[in-house]
């Protein structure tokens, strides 16, 4: 039973993701990614990688879906629609044929690796030493925290990308509204977003709480965190921050740089980022309630885009 | 009895492919994003029945997360193009 | 309700092999799509099923490998950033070339 | 406290601060310039079997950080070539004031390279490896965004596809073998289909990041479009990333598992990376993509070195030539674009018949672009010199002609398109030409001494050649298989 | 097989009928007006019957106040968003150009 579950699970995902690739409208394509998102969610689900489908279900249904509508909207303002459109048939016929030889081969190559969850027989013994109950947790902000660490500089770093990207004169400034141009849809978004967004901060203090036993995390709930500012922002209930407000910068730096932080302290304790010894799950909860906030606000400016002129209209309400 | 559940997943899931018909026919943007949202609450009826099949609570946050963020893509959405040309 | 249907493979497998799939999918859209947004689509599509297969090889009988999982979560925050730097790149270099363009220049993707 | 750790960790805490420095950040160069060369002198002093685990967190699992003679080189040339760059940058004058975004983000995106480029020199681990690729890419592609969006995106979209290509064959090496690590896969490592499969997708993805032959078609216009300071930190510094975990990948963690048939097929790329890079570098009529190509054709020689070093027993004299040429590579290019950079905005055009009176009127600026030129070309004493003398000779010693002939002609063909640009510059004024001697003020001090230091040391790199030899023979994967194999019979 | 059980099933089935119901609407209503009364009301009715079998075959309170709010955020944002879309489809409606609308969602 739970094989069909899986099966016609994965069939859907295949047909979602196709359909989704090669549909003509981009707004068909959209959607049908957030139905991939979705269902991609629901394959952790069954993997049982409960701490990959909320940050799965956050991330691929939730922001990059509002991600990619918003792209879609700027383009189609400027007369892009961002349909579809065929290649000659030769490249399609030679990259189909390249593309079914590839699949075979990498199917062939999955199916010679037989799959067991190997590490985790290296992870279990470590656990009790953290404190923490969850294996995901441990790995992320333990044994494997440099990558981590390195990875939420990457986060800030993309954030960055994105304002290089400001055109002349709109530096520092603020993105482009995402607010709606309707009075009514405005009144409804708004409501919405008032409601929405204490209740995005919860769960998503929820998320790091839990995540030191449960399934959750910093990332997760930062991404919870940056739905519910993305709401809000566009029911007008908060104003975007402009790019040169500090307390807007503090919050971005905050989480990576107290990661950083500990991680140097922990020279003092025998090298870069070991945790002395019953410390651990407190300088890991730290870490990781300083860096959900982060993560959150660079994930919900990520998403608005790059500063742009004309987009100033007052609200000194910073995000952080 | 957790059997049962899986197999309302099952047809959870079916209906949700029933959703995403619509959503390939169109004809307008509307159907599409409602297609989409549909599919999503399809999507958090079958994490929170697979929770129950499994008996791990733990699903219930991702059916959680779900209904939080479900409205949001709908919300960018609608604020999109009012009015063609007069943004950005 | 035990077998409905036989086991042709594990569960691990199952969506592995579904992740491989993905991969040559998104593999095959993005040589044969033009528009970038839609390139960025595929992108998203391959790197799902890279998750897929991580996340699929490390399906023990009872237990699924947290270091995997650690990976993909990682991979996916990388990959929305990423995601958005690039549609922030795509509506910019629209928005340059129809600055660049006088208005009386329509002839490039008109709207349907 | 250790190099190992603050080389990465310095450039991270130099990118907070200057975000919330905002405009004023630019001024952290001047401490972070020699902080961070002190630090890499440092790392290159330490003793040899300098290597610790992150977190104490043992092998399987955890992330083993390791300097060896490659990390040591590469690092200390990093520290040399964005220290140069930033006090060229901070030296430029705002001369745009519409790209105030793109002056304050510069800094930022630099330190995030130069962190992941560390952590990347440093670490024995392959996803921890895709992480600081990443980091690099990320501030690669925006850099290259300052000067042309459409070469950026295209670079963005192929630097993507490498990216999931990489990642693609680590995952495949964590299912298959459990463990990410270098050294632990040297050990472990069998010439099965997902292995085969595993190294045939990071290497497709690594090649399209270090822009090999056939995947270099994004690196001539993202090079040549962007500005100066960011087209000289992508040609020393990002394309060498890819080309280190290459070397880990093929000389370390599949060692046992590469054919040499497959490190031939690398080495023919190469070869022909230098002809095909050095053909386009000669059809060029505009200076900056003639510079580009040249990286083209440069990065050829690090590929066509493969096949040498695996071809021999001793291969001390290969290996130190692929390191030192990645190295002398690095300090030469980046002098040549900055040279490149103040020269064309001392001209109105950007062509290579613009740059006559040059030499005359910026001698400086063309001395430090005839520097680079010298090691470029490989002509003695030079960095470049001493690590082609090597690469030739041991390919003379194992009888590869053909390559011995590639490195030959490259070095000819190198002289051609060199010279042309450099000739130019003492040519007489053009007709029509603009009044260089009013702007030459503009390009003196600190912005004409980078460049002029950096080629200098790439002449420099000349005579220090036994000791930097020494240095690249440190940890190197020929040198230890001491551990492995007790002692190999005579 | 317990009353509870009988209960759990009938209310899965119940909740099923709904959630079919609503898609079938969904995909067979004429107009975007009344596609949007079926996925709001008997979606959100499929999905609270569902979630109360869920709840009592869990049988903690823990659970059964998770799966409330579960329930009580579907209907939440469900109410805001056929709102929104109602607003849209009017505004679109009137404006009747519409740049979105491609006549076919066909593959190429």
């Amino acid at each position: 039973m739970t094989f069909a579950f899986d099966l016609i699970l994965c069939l859907m995902i295949l047909g979602t993701a196709a359909i989704a690739l090669f549909v003509r409208d981009a707004l068909a394509a959209i959607a049908f990614f957030i139905a991939f998102g979705n269902l991609m969610g629901l394959a952790w689900l069954g993997l049982d990688a409960v701490n990959v489908a909320l940050a799965e279900i956050a991330i691929g249904a939730g922001v990059t879906g509002v991600l990619l509508i918003l792209a879609r909207a700027r383009l189609l303002a400027l007369g892009d629609a961002a349909t579809s459109t065929g290649s000659p048939l030769l490249l399609r016929l030679g990259a189909l044929a390249a593309c079914a030889g590839f699949v075979v081969l990498l199917a062939a190559a999955v199916l010679s690796i037989p799959p067991e969850s190997g590490l985790d027989r290296v992870v279990a013994p470590l656990m009790p030493g953290l404190g923490i109950e969850n294996r995901v947790t441990g790995v992320l902000l333990a044994f494997r925290a440099y990558d981590t660490l390195l990875e939420s500089f990457v986060l800030l770093g993309a954030l960055v990308a994105v304002w290089s990207l400001a055109p002349a004169g709109a530096w520092p400034g603020r993105p482009a509204d995402p607010g709606m141009a309707d009075a009514p849809m405005r009144r409804v978004a708004g409501t919405f977003g008032q409601l929405l967004l204490p209740v995005a901060l919860v769960m998503a203090a929820y998320l790091v709480w839990a995540g030191s036993d449960l399934p959750g995390g910093a990332f997760q709930a930062g991404t919870v965190l940056a739905g519910g500012l993305l709401v809000a922002g566009m029911g007008g209930t908060i104003g975007l921050p402009s790019s040169d407000q500090p307390l807007l910068r503090a919050a971005l730096v905050l989480g990576p740089v107290v990661f950083l932080a500990i991680g140097l302290a922990g020279v003092a304790a025998g090298g870069l980022l070991v945790y002395p010894a019953g410390l651990a799950k407190a300088l890991i909860v730290t870490i990781e309630y300083t860096l959900f906030l982060s993560i959150g606000v660079t994930l919900a400016l990520l998403v608005a885009g790059p500063p742009m002129p004309g987009a100033s209209d007052p609200d000194p309400e910073g995000k952080g | 009895m957790a059997d049962w559940f899986t197999l309302v997943a099952i047809f959870l899931l079916l209906t949700v492919a029933a959703a995403l018909v619509r959503c390939w026919r169109g004809p307008g943007p509307v159907e599409r994003i409602m297609a989409a949202q549909l599919a999503g609450t399809g999507v958090i009826g079958v994490a929170v029945v697979l929770g129950a099949a499994r008996g791990d609570a733990a699903f219930l946050d991702a059916a959680l997360i779900g209904t939080l963020l479900a409205a949001i893509a709908v919300t960018a959405f609608v604020r999109g193009t009012a009015k063609p040309g007069a943004k950005e | 309700m035990d077998l409905p249907l036989p086991v042709l493979l594990s569960t691990g497998h199952l969506y592995a092999v579904t992740g491989a799939a993905l991969v040559g999918l998104g593999l095959y859209a993005f040589i044969t799509l033009r528009h970038p947004l839609r390139q960025l689509l595929a992108v998203n599509v391959v790197g799902a099923g890279i998750f897929l297969i991580l996340g699929g090889l490390g399906r023990g009988p009872d237990a699924t490998d947290p270091f995997p999982q650690a990976l993909v979560i990682t991979g996916i925050v990388v990959a929305v950033a990423l995601t958005a730097f690039g549609a922030a790149m795509i509506v910019r270099q629209a928005q340059t070339r129809a600055a660049a363009k006088p208005a009386a220049d329509d002839n490039e993707n008109p709207a349907p | 406290m250790s190099p190992l750790d603050l080389l990465m960790a310095a450039p991270l805490g130099f990118m907070a601060a200057a975000l919330m420095l905002g405009p004023s950040g630019r001024w952290l160069i001047l401490l972070a310039a020699p902080l961070m060369a002190g630090l890499a002198l440092w790392l290159a002093l330490l003793p040899p079997d300098a290597a610790y685990l992150v977190g104490q967190w043992d092998l399987p699992l955890g992330i083993l950080l390791r300097a060896d003679g490659v990390a040591r080189l590469m690092i200390l040339a990093t520290a040399l070539v964005i220290g140069a760059v930033g006090l060229h940058a901070l030296a430029e004058p705002p001369e745009k004031p519409g790209h105030a975004a793109q002056a304050e983000t510069f800094w930022p995106l630099v330190y995030l390279m130069w962190a992941g480029a560390n952590a990347g020199f440093l670490t024995t681990d392959l996803f921890n490896l895709y992480v600081t690729l990443e980091m690099v890419s990320l501030a690669a592609v925006a850099l290259a965004a300052m000067g042309s969006l459409a070469a950026a995106l295209r670079y963005f979209m192929i630097a993507l596809l490498g990216s999931l290509a990489y990642l693609l064959g680590v995952a495949l090496t964590v299912a298959r073998y459990d463990t990410v690590d270098v050294i632990l896969l040297a050990q472990v490592a069998e010439a099965d289909l997902a292995t085969l499969l595993a190294l045939g997708l990071m290497t497709a993805g690594l090649l399209i990041k270090a822009a090999l032959f056939p995947m270099h078609g994004w690196l001539p216009p993202a090079h040549a479009a962007a500005p100066a300071p960011a087209s000289a930190l992508l040609s020393a510094i990002a394309v060498k990333l890819g080309f280190v975990i290459l070397v880990r990948l093929w000389f370390e963690a599949f060692a046992a598992v590469t054919g040499p048939a497959a490190l031939h097929v690398l080495g023919g790329l190469g070869a022909a990376a230098v002809i095909y890079g050095s053909i386009q570098a000669m059809r060029q009529d505009r200076l900056k993509p003639l510079v580009a190509y040249s990286t083209v054709a440069q990065v050829g020689y690090l590929f066509l070195a493969f096949p040498l070093v695996a071809g021999t027993v001793e291969p001390s004299g290969a290996w130190a030539g692929m390191t030192l040429h990645g190295v002398a590579h690095m300090l030469a290019k980046a002098a040549m674009f900055l040279a490149a950079g103040l020269m064309l905005k001392a001209v109105a055009g950007d062509r290579i018949a613009d740059l006559g009176g040059l030499a005359q009127a910026m001698p400086l600026t063309v001395t430090a672009f005839g520097l680079a030129v010298v090691s470029l070309m490989g002509l003695p004493p030079s960095g470049g010199f001493t690590a082609k003398f090597l690469l030739l000779s041991a390919a003379i010693e194992q009888g590869a002609f053909l390559y011995a002939g590639v490195l030959v002609i490259g070095g000819l063909l190198a002289a051609v398109y060199l010279f042309r640009a450099l000739s130019a510059c003492f040519a007489p004024l053009a007709g029509a030409g603009p009044d260089t001697a009013s702007r030459g003020p503009v390009t003196g001090g600190v912005q004409a001494v980078a460049p002029l230091a950096l080629a200098g040391l790439a002449i420099v790199m000349g005579f220090a050649g036994t000791a930097l030899v020494d240095v690249s023979a440190i940890e190197a994967p020929w040198a230890t298989p001491t551990v492995i194999q007790p002692e190999a019979a005579p | 097989m317990s009353w509870i059980d009988l209960a759990v099933l009938a209310l899965l089935g119940a909740g099923l009928a709904f959630y079919a119901a609503g898609s079938l609407g969904f995909l067979r209503f004429p107009d975007t007006a009344s596609r949007l009364h079926a996925l709001t009301k008997a979606d959100n009715l499929g999905l609270g019957l569902v979630a109360l079998a869920a709840a009592i075959y869990g049988g903690s309170l823990a659970v059964a106040a998770k799966i409330a709010l579960v329930w009580l955020f579907a209907v939440i944002a469900a109410g805001t968003t056929s709102q929104l879309l109602a607003r849209r489809a009017r505004l679109d409606e009137a404006r009747l150009d519409d740049a979105d609308s491609a006549p076919d969602g066909g593959l190429r």
